[in-house]
């Protein structure tokens, strides 16, 4: 099926309301536009690119190899968790399905000492943190809200709330910017910050206001927009009519689309936007046109609201593939190494069950543990109070 | 268990209003195709068309603030929000435009809008999908604050809140959504009226929303105890009606507030402050309060734990007897 | 004093610190730069304009003539306000001064069935939408919130809390949108809205937010920023590092920098961009250039944060003188009319004066009266208890 | 009358603060050349520089929101909003992210920030820069909030919230910024410490913020005609000091609660609640609410009206002493 199909499906999705008619809305993107860099076809065809391909240059063999490998690690990660989340394992479970490209391309290029701000979708991210997948799968679990320790991964914690993150994001870059941790030259020192978040969440104001703070202040912040078509069952066409990435003007700084199944691409975008941030010239925006090929999260039935045809069109785009094709036609990898990565993807899977099935419930006082720092009455009397009340029914047991 | 969800009884009830005027629309996100991740809006876009089911950008400032711009057009607005932990980002709108619109404009201008919200805990959920924030707007002076606790409320609260001039905060128990019961032919009830849903002789249990039922419960198993409880669903959190409550605790001489927010400047004390000052020489014990512990709402795997059911609220019934 | 002149002294406003030099941020902008739209020089010198023009054929003399009148009236109003704060009789003021034709030119765009969203500053379009200044004196006198009837005057209550009201004035325009009150054709009926705010507000969240909605739906409204290059201390670079009219082209709809001292070009400018959302083709962002030329409000100081020698260049730019030069070297007034016009003006200044000061108090049970709709019983009790709290102490006398 | 005012007073302690530890900065709207509205930062821009003095955009979650992100970096940022009404905006940051912060992230992370208020009305003002919205943060686990309501509170009060390692809702009494007062040479409480500042045994007064005064002159009154009221300055709204309170409400055997934000859901209900239940034996007369009334606060010409004054306060006590 091609895309003239689907745009025709597209047409026909709904009977379009006088006021639809009126309003004139630009039909779903299917196709990311001229504008959108590339390095890597659908087809796993490298396209020459005169800004960027410098940027890919220190990249080594093993280096893209480990790409691939994240890739196909975490898309088994989320796989499993999602098995897990079916058998009643897990609460809820948010996909990565389609965006392992934009989630690695873009982890990959950070640095030690940057530090990322998650939505509740950057598995990815958080696996190129060094965050254990089962630290997700707890949070999914409702076992806590993350569990990893931030500052150790310069991986802030999962936010829930749409938007919130990317204020925090640009302060922590204001707050790099007073270390005079920008534009020193020094490499293990300069830091950047990265801020993810949704289409969706493009229409919030604290997203607004993060772009206004980090236009004013210079603060060395990528805001890393994954657009991936939906918010829960809203196309993108109900946040703006015109691509996401041409926000950024109008707060003073660059935006740009990048093909965000193109884990080169991705990589090496976000890689510029970053030094560009480390070396003290300020934010940029960045858009990752990709999609999110499974569900909002195991709690959504996007059949409700969307055409499988869309969906068929996005598989033929898939980030695995066309990388695996062209690692394999550049020789780079061979059948040997894609082989060990699926056993140990399987390894991984079968460490991530059983060490979810074994994760332990957290005991009830804790709640109350960490509420404050320094002594609190109410909080002490009431978890004695608890204690007191729970050793009442073992008493009765 | 044959009967109507309250799910399905706020999506009826929706219908009705939306059947019966004109002028009142939805507004949110996801409440058109998907018809709400609750699904409480379910089919009304297809029935009403895209300009009264307004599947609306992701922003709960603007969607709040463009429903007051469309109520001053002469609309009657109702606005779903996803999650209780999701109002907040319009909730400067709530406090400083909606609750005082009427009363800055000396009456010229009337904002009749709803805004519905899913409220507390108990679903297993993550994160800021649990909370129970009503106390923010019972403060709130201008608004009207109602919680329904079965699918007859339901059904007719969320008319009578769409039909009212002045702006409502409309409370639906989530974890109670799937609840099955009867609709009566009308209203029994005005939205500002409390109900005595078990009469009993002993201690006052005041509740509502997702308590009301974990009170009924208590109230059953402590019959079986030779304890005569009294539940009384609230209904309406701004204003009380004060005069069904103090009728029962100066009865029974005792109340219980239950509710899922943490206690401290919860909506117990305002309904403890006011029982004592009404009811002073009828109390032979303090009004007890029963809510979540002062803390922020835990993982899912600690909510148990964390909110009041059966066992504490029977606790504190004892605690008050004790007396 | 030349520009030259004070952009030096603009430079040594302060030693920049190594952070701000860091953020090289831009400098104050003294000036509207080549984008702006200006039909009428400083000098009073009509300049032609291919796309302006046109909208101008329209007015009358007395159209124009009473423009100046408006600008003229609106301006001593606002001195005698002044005037009334200081004498203690107003608790405080917030003057237009400077800003009168951004006002009047808008104000006197709109037509009858359009609505109009305002600040607390926008005494002028206040005026040209019939609503009694003495009004606006009660307010700031602390009378009540404002005591115009907004469906009457199709003119908003003052907004306070900033850029709150362009999302009122975005949701207004999505009903009008509903009732089919947009495209039709009929001038009587076709309604736009407009949305006022300042340089400030640009980075509210809100303000960012009624543009998404805006765009998304194509609403019929004018967004109309003031930038009067103050938000009470703050330059405009504390908002923003590119010109605001920039800011709506990532929400996807036009932005147009027009002279805020030029009445005629913020006539021309926003009669178009009304027509525009009139006849259903959505919004528009006007940025109209213009200055402050006094306080913030009466409370504020501007000698703590600015130099006098900017406010001087801006004398010259004065709404008033220019347009002034204009009628009277077009033959369109004579001196007679001015002096009327000055005649008129101190009539109503004794009026305001008079008014104002016979303004009785507000009773105290008004404040329970408008609270709600229907009955209420801790208000009734509360009324009834005051009421009677009240009848103690004259009983007592 | 000699001292310094709590505006000084507390532009005192943010340049002891800053002094003492280079991660305290400043951030809000007009903070730096112009001092803030109310000069409580004058001349700290010129002393510590831009760096440690933002004028931010005009955005209060902007402002909030990145002085979280601030904080995670390991700065102590103290963020003024301009007027309390203009914290709504803010909202979303505060409940959702500043309070859940330590707990959500099991003790890993620590988030020192100081959120300063000025509250309150009295001074005359237009619409939403008169409001008392210390109900909404009391109400809200994971927050500390403080009110000083004298020059040397003031002083030490802002020292130690900003030297707490847990966030801080910092309200400031806008009416009583020009009272002057002496600077006691060290900090004579604990940050979450009530002070009995007038000893009494008939009645108990319990307030805090601008109302201290109020009851304090109250008290005075009172005691020309021979009646002795016990004045207790909260200081600490959330957590309250509650022994201090409980041990003077046990020997008076009655208490009248006063503060400027509406009673209903005020935190003088949560007050009266706790009384009853820890002094329920010893009480002689309900716990007595003074506070606005249950509406917006009204526009300035009505606010004398509005607002509890010594003889709202001395008419609560006739009535508590007449039970
Ligand atoms: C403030 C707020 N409002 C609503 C929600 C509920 N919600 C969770 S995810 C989501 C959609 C987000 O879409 P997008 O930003 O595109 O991110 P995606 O889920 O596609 O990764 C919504 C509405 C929320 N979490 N926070
Ligand atoms: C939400 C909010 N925050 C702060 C204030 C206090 N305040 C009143 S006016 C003002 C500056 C507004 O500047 P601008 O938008 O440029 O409008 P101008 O006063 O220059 O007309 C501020 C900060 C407010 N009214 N509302
Ligand atoms: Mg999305
Ligand atoms: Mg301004």
């Amino acid at each position: 099926m091609s895309d003239t199909d689907v745009a025709a499906t597209e047409a026909e999705r709904e009977p379009r309301s006088e006021l639809d008619r009126l309003t004139a809305p630009v039909p779903a993107v299917q196709d990311g536009g001229p504008e959108m860099v590339q390095l890597l076809t659908p087809e796993g065809q490298r396209v020459p690119n005169a800004d960027y391909d410098a940027v890919l240059e220190s990249l080594t063999d093993d280096d893209l190899r480990g790409f691939y490998r994240d890739l196909v690690l975490i898309r088994r990660v989320d796989a499993e968790a999602t098995a897990l989340q079916r058998q009643g394992e897990l609460g809820i479970w948010a996909s990565l399905l389609g965006q392992e490209a934009a989630q690695v391309g873009s982890g990959r290029a950070l640095k030690p000492q940057d530090y990322a701000f998650p939505t509740y979708r950057e598995h990815g991210v958080a696996w190129c943190r060094g965050v254990d997948p089962l630290n997700l799968l707890g949070l999914f679990r409702g076992v806590n809200h993350g569990g990893w320790d931030p500052n150790e991964k310069n991986f802030h914690l999962y936010t829930i709330v749409i938007g919130a993150q990317t204020l925090h994001a640009t302060g922590y870059a204001m707050g790099v910017q007073r270390d005079g941790a920008v534009g020193t030259g020094d490499d293990l020192r300069d830091t950047a910050v990265i801020a993810y978040f949704g289409d969706g969440a493009t229409s919030q104001g604290d997203v607004s206001e993060s772009l206004v703070f980090a236009g004013v202040t210079n603060a060395p912040v990528v805001f890393f927009c994954q657009n991936n078509q939906w918010a829960i069952s809203e196309p993108n066409e109900r946040q703006t009519r015109v691509p996401l990435y041409q926000r950024a003007s109008g707060f003073g700084f660059p935006g740009i689309r990048v093909d965000g199944n193109d884990v080169l691409a991705v990589y090496a975008v976000t890689r510029a936007a970053l030094d560009h941030a480390r070396s003290g010239q300020g934010p940029t925006f960045v858009e990752a046109f990709t999609y999110r090929m499974g569900a909002h999260t195991t709690s959504d039935d996007p059949s409700k609201y969307r055409v499988s045809a869309e969906v068929e069109v996005w598989k033929h785009r898939d980030p695995i593939l066309r990388f695996k094709a062209w690692l394999a036609h550049e020789g780079k990898a061979d059948h040997e190494f894609f082989e060990a990565v699926e056993r140990e993807a399987d390894v991984l899977a079968a460490h991530i069950r059983e060490g979810c099935l074994s994760m332990p419930d957290p005991a009830g006082t804790e709640m109350f543990d960490h509420v404050y720092v320094e002594p609190h009455p109410l909080v002490a009397k009431e978890r004695a109070e608890f204690t007191a009340y729970q050793a009442s029914f073992e008493g009765a047991h | 268990m044959p009967g109507t969800t309250i799910a399905k009884a706020v999506n009826n009830g929706l219908r009705a209003a939306m059947d019966k005027d004109a002028r009142v629309l939805l507004m949110g996100e996801d409440i058109g195709k998907l018809g709400g991740v609750f699904r409480v809006t379910e089919g009304l876009q297809k029935d009403f068309g895209e300009e009264r089911v307004i599947d609306t950008p992701l922003a709960e400032a603007g969607i709040v603030g463009t429903a007051i711009g469309m109520a001053l057009r002469g609309y009657r607005p109702v606005v779903e929000i996803q999650f209780d932990g999701f109002v907040y980002p319009a909730f400067d709108h709530i406090i400083s435009q909606v609750a005082k619109m009427r009363a800055r404009s000396l009456g010229k201008i009337t904002l009749p809008m709803v805004i519905r919200i899913p409220v507390g805990g108990g679903i297993g959920a993550v994160e800021h999908h649990s909370e129970s924030n009503e106390a923010y707007f019972t403060h709130t002076a201008g608004l009207r604050v109602v919680c329904c606790a079965n699918p007859g409320d339901a059904y007719w609260m969320i008319q009578q809140a769409i039909e009212t001039d002045d702006p409502v905060i409309f409370y639906e128990p989530k974890r109670r959504y799937w609840d099955k019961g009867e609709i009566p032919e009308t209203a029994e009830l005005g939205l500002g009226d409390a109900r005595v849903c078990r009469p009993g002789t002993d201690v006052t249990l005041l509740a509502y929303g997702p308590m009301v039922k974990t009170c009924l419960q208590a109230a059953e198993a402590a019959d079986a105890e030779g304890k005569s409880l009294e539940v009384i669903d609230l209904r309406s959190l701004s204003p009380v009606d004060v005069p069904t409550i103090v009728e029962s605790v100066r009865r029974t001489g005792r109340a219980v507030v239950v509710h899922e927010a943490p206690t401290f400047g919860g909506l117990g004390g305002e309904l403890a402050a006011t029982i004592m000052q009404e009811c002073f020489y009828s109390l032979e014990a303090p009004v007890l309060r029963v809510g979540g512990y002062n803390i922020p709402y835990p993982p899912a795997k600690l909510e148990d734990e964390f909110l009041p059911d059966l066992d504490r609220v029977l606790d504190a019934v004892d605690r008050s007897l004790a007396h």
